[in-house]
């Protein structure tokens, strides 16, 4: 997975680098184009379905999984910070589901060799739910869980 | 226009700890306006960090990315005085590219 | 003794003149004050102006908010208040718990950003403890959990329950709670269904 | 705990008994209650006992971790250092109280009184005034966006983080040395303790008790030195559920909103006055903002 995006950024890099060099395009479309989203993944619902839209078969329980940084219980589910620490050797991907989210994916991240196994970001959640860490590691698919419950502060108005 | 990222990249050990804050709407396709009509979906799709021309970690965002997110990541083998850049590109084709300088920690 | 009562005033006047800065800022600018305070709203919504306009028992809690209130005071604002309730004819005071339930989660209505047409909340978890499902509950206000399981489910307690909902000013001087029925925040029957929450026994407050 | 509810029990089964809803019996049950109220301080206060107050204090660390604040204090800088208005100017020159064009500490000794307008003037205030006085806005164009949206971004926001975050770790000191300063303290005090509404809410309502909290949320005691500082230090602020850097201003105007009172004006008199009132109670607390809140 790593690698094949790793080549297709590098050929398009460069077929843009030509386009930038004659003047076609600006030096900002660069990024713009040489880029793609995976509109299957975030589409899907559950783990099973996103794993499978990732790339992968199945998810196999991973204790070499670690949500680092992760609230219990988060007092706006506009905002839920997540950080996400894998062991697993290769790591290649790291992605964040909610499962209760009206789709389960809210990001992946991409790990090249030399980068640490580690992201974190902050995701929305609608309401409390299990919250999956999905990692790709050398062609195969891991998980973690946790739950994180998502409470109302405030004046309630 | 969108507006800068903050971007900070601190030195520790041999590790470089990247945070960025992004200015975005990160509108999910399903709030609904005052008027009662359903707000488009507006937000991040890719995000993506180079140091010496290469792609050090990269991210695909759904909208289920909290409004003005931040990322982190943590890069080996950049020193002190190197540069980040760091991009992003929205599903409307906005994009934002900014750059910082490796810090001591 | 008369003198010494004359050089007493003398003495208190001398101490007032020197104690003027605080004393006339405590006392003298209440009417600047309030001036200045009904200058710096403006209407908006269904909040008018006249939302800063107190009654006899609001400006008197005012007035005591940072000493005690004589009790004669706070008699009267009690029996005013009580005798101003009026109790539901049919003597019937549980209506539907569920729907209590939902009442006591909406903290909307009132609100200049609130839409009038649309039905009040009674925000009772703002203050309270009530089922113990709700985690988010504040305790500005006493815990209700158990609040008919370990009162007894009586008809008193039911009246009780809806008399204080209504109007606690009638049950407690200057308490921090809405006066929801008196105010015209709830309706009787929206205050029936707060009352059924409190005290039916199939309530998740009574489990 | 356990002891005061079978007090509170007690108390109600002799209402049930006696019965009741004489206006006796009945405000002995509220005295009862409030005594249970005032007997909760182990499960409001609890920070180290309540498992869900301790988790919500875990996620409040968690968040400020990446503040999206940055974002507003680098737009205000940017905002502070243009030319704009009629006049084509920035407001490099503007005087916040420790001499034109000093924005370092401004914010620790505001608000204060202002002889060229006769007036106290808070930070929202004073940036008004100079956006008229320097860069030759009108009031209605120098007040059109005090509190921004997703469609509509506030400048003055924006302005307010940056020379907010130029105070950061210092130690409020609103001097309360003029006579209209000593007004606006009064004022501000009084319109603290106004009880009126649909709701017969004042802010004291909810903020003059110590360890109690709404929802989840706690409720610091404004009246009192300690947690006064600490909620005063604390905005400016990045709010989550608004997705917005949060002026003091928007703080009171929010609260009125929720206190069922009509809109306070953006930089009137009043609202002048309470924040004088608000940040003299904060003196000595040390400056955090701008923070984020849920």
């Amino acid at each position: 997975m790593n690698r094949r995006e790793a080549l297709k950024t590098t050929g398009g890099s460069t077929v843009m680098a030509l386009l930038v060099s004659a003047g076609l395009i600006k030096p900002t479309d660069v990024f713009a184009q040489a880029t793609d989203w995976n509109k299957n993944a975030f589409d899907t619902k559950n783990l099973n379905d996103t794993v499978k839209a990732l790339g992968g078969t199945t998810a196999t329980l991973s204790k070499d999984i670690v949500f680092s940084s992760a609230p219990d219980i988060a007092e706006n589910g506009a905002r839920v910070p997540i950080a996400i620490v894998s062991n697993i050797p290769k790591t290649d991907s790291i992605s964040i589901l909610v499962e209760k989210n009206p789709n389960s994916l809210a990001a992946t991240f991409f790990i090249p060799s030399g980068t640490e196994a580690f992201a974190s970001t902050t995701v929305k959640m609608g309401q409390t739910s299990n919250v999956y860490a999905v990692v790709s590691a050398d062609g195969k698919f891991y998980y973690a869980t946790k739950e994180i419950k998502v409470t109302l502060g405030g004046c309630g108005g | 226009m969108a507006d800068p990222m903050k971007i900070r990249a601190r030195l520790q050990g041999d590790k470089t700890q990247v945070i960025v804050s992004m200015s975005h709407e990160m509108e999910t396709g399903q709030r609904k306006d005052a008027a009662g009509k359903t707000v488009p979906a507006w937000f991040i799709q890719n995000v993506k960090a180079t140091h010496n021309g290469k792609v050090v970690f990269s991210a695909q965002f759904g909208p289920a990315v909290a409004k003005n997110p931040n990322i982190g990541f943590r890069v080996n083998g950049a020193k002190v005085g190197d540069k980040i850049i760091m991009n992003w590109v929205d599903n409307r084709g906005d994009n934002r590219t900014d750059e910082i300088t490796v810090t001591p920690a | 003794m008369k003198n010494n009562l004359t050089s007493i005033r003398l003495m208190s006047l001398l101490l007032s003149l020197i104690a003027v800065p605080a004393i006339a800022l405590a006392d003298t600018k209440v009417d600047v004050a309030t001036e200045v305070m009904t200058k710096s709203f403006k209407e908006r919504g269904q909040a008018k102006l006249d939302r800063l306009n107190q009654d006899k028992a609001m400006a008197s809690c005012t007035e005591y908010a940072n000493k005690p209130m004589p009790a004669k005071i706070a008699a009267s604002i009690t029996a005013e208040n009580f005798a101003a309730i009026p109790f539901p004819k049919d003597a019937k005071y549980l209506g539907d718990w569920k729907a209590g339930e939902r009442i006591a989660q909406s903290g909307v209505g009132k609100q200049f950003s609130d839409n009038p047409a649309n039905p009040n909340g009674g925000n009772c978890y703002a203050c309270h403890q009530l089922s113990p499902l709700e985690l988010a509950y504040g305790t500005i206000g006493a815990s209700l959990y158990q609040f008919g399981k370990n009162r007894g489910y009586s008809a008193e307690i039911a009246k009780y329950a809806y008399g204080k909902i209504y109007n606690s000013q009638a049950y407690l001087a200057c308490s921090n709670m809405p006066r929801f029925g008196h105010n015209q925040i709830l309706t009787e029957a929206q205050i029936k269904d707060l009352v059924a929450l409190l005290m039916d026994p199939e309530s998740p407050v009574n489990k | 705990m356990k002891g005061s509810h079978i007090v509170q029990y007690l108390g109600l089964w002799i209402i049930g008994l006696f019965a009741a809803a004489t206006i006796a019996s009945a405000s002995a049950a509220d005295k009862v209650e409030k005594k249970s109220t005032n007997a909760k301080p182990p499960a409001a206060s609890a920070k180290t006992t309540d498992p869900t107050i301790r988790e919500i204090e875990k996620y409040r660390e968690m968040l400020a971790e990446g503040n999206p604040a940055d974002l507003w204090e680098a737009r205000g800088e940017d905002l502070w250092k243009q030319k704009r208005g009629p006049n084509k100017v920035s407001l490099e020159q503007c005087d916040l109280g420790q001499g034109a064009g000093v924005v370092k500490g401004v914010y620790a000794t505001l608000p204060k009184y202002f002889a060229d307008t006769d007036k106290v003037e808070d930070l929202e205030t004073r940036l008004v005034t100079c956006m008229v006085m320097l860069q030759g806005f009108s009031y209605d164009q120098a007040k059109k966006a005090p509190f921004g949206s997703a469609d509509n971004r506030s400048n003055m926001e924006a302005l307010v983080a940056y020379v907010t975050a130029n105070s950061r770790g210092l130690k409020m000191n609103v001097a309360l040395t003029h006579p209209k300063e000593k007004e606006a303290f009064a004022i501000g005090k009084k319109m603290f303790f106004h009880r009126s509404g649909s709701h017969d809410f004042s802010c004291a309502t909810c903020h003059a008790q110590d360890n109690i909290r709404i929802r989840l949320q706690d409720l610091p005691n404004l009246t009192k030195q300690e947690p006064a500082q600490r909620a005063y230090t604390s905005w400016p602020a990045y709010r989550v559920s608004q997705g917005e850097l949060r002026s003091f201003q928007w703080r009171l105007f929010d609260c009125f909103r929720q206190q069922r009172f009509p809109e306070l004006d953006f930089t009137s008199q009043g609202s002048v006055a309470l924040t004088t009132y608000l940040a003299r109670n904060a003196n000595g607390g040390v400056l955090l903002a701008p923070t984020i809140k849920r």
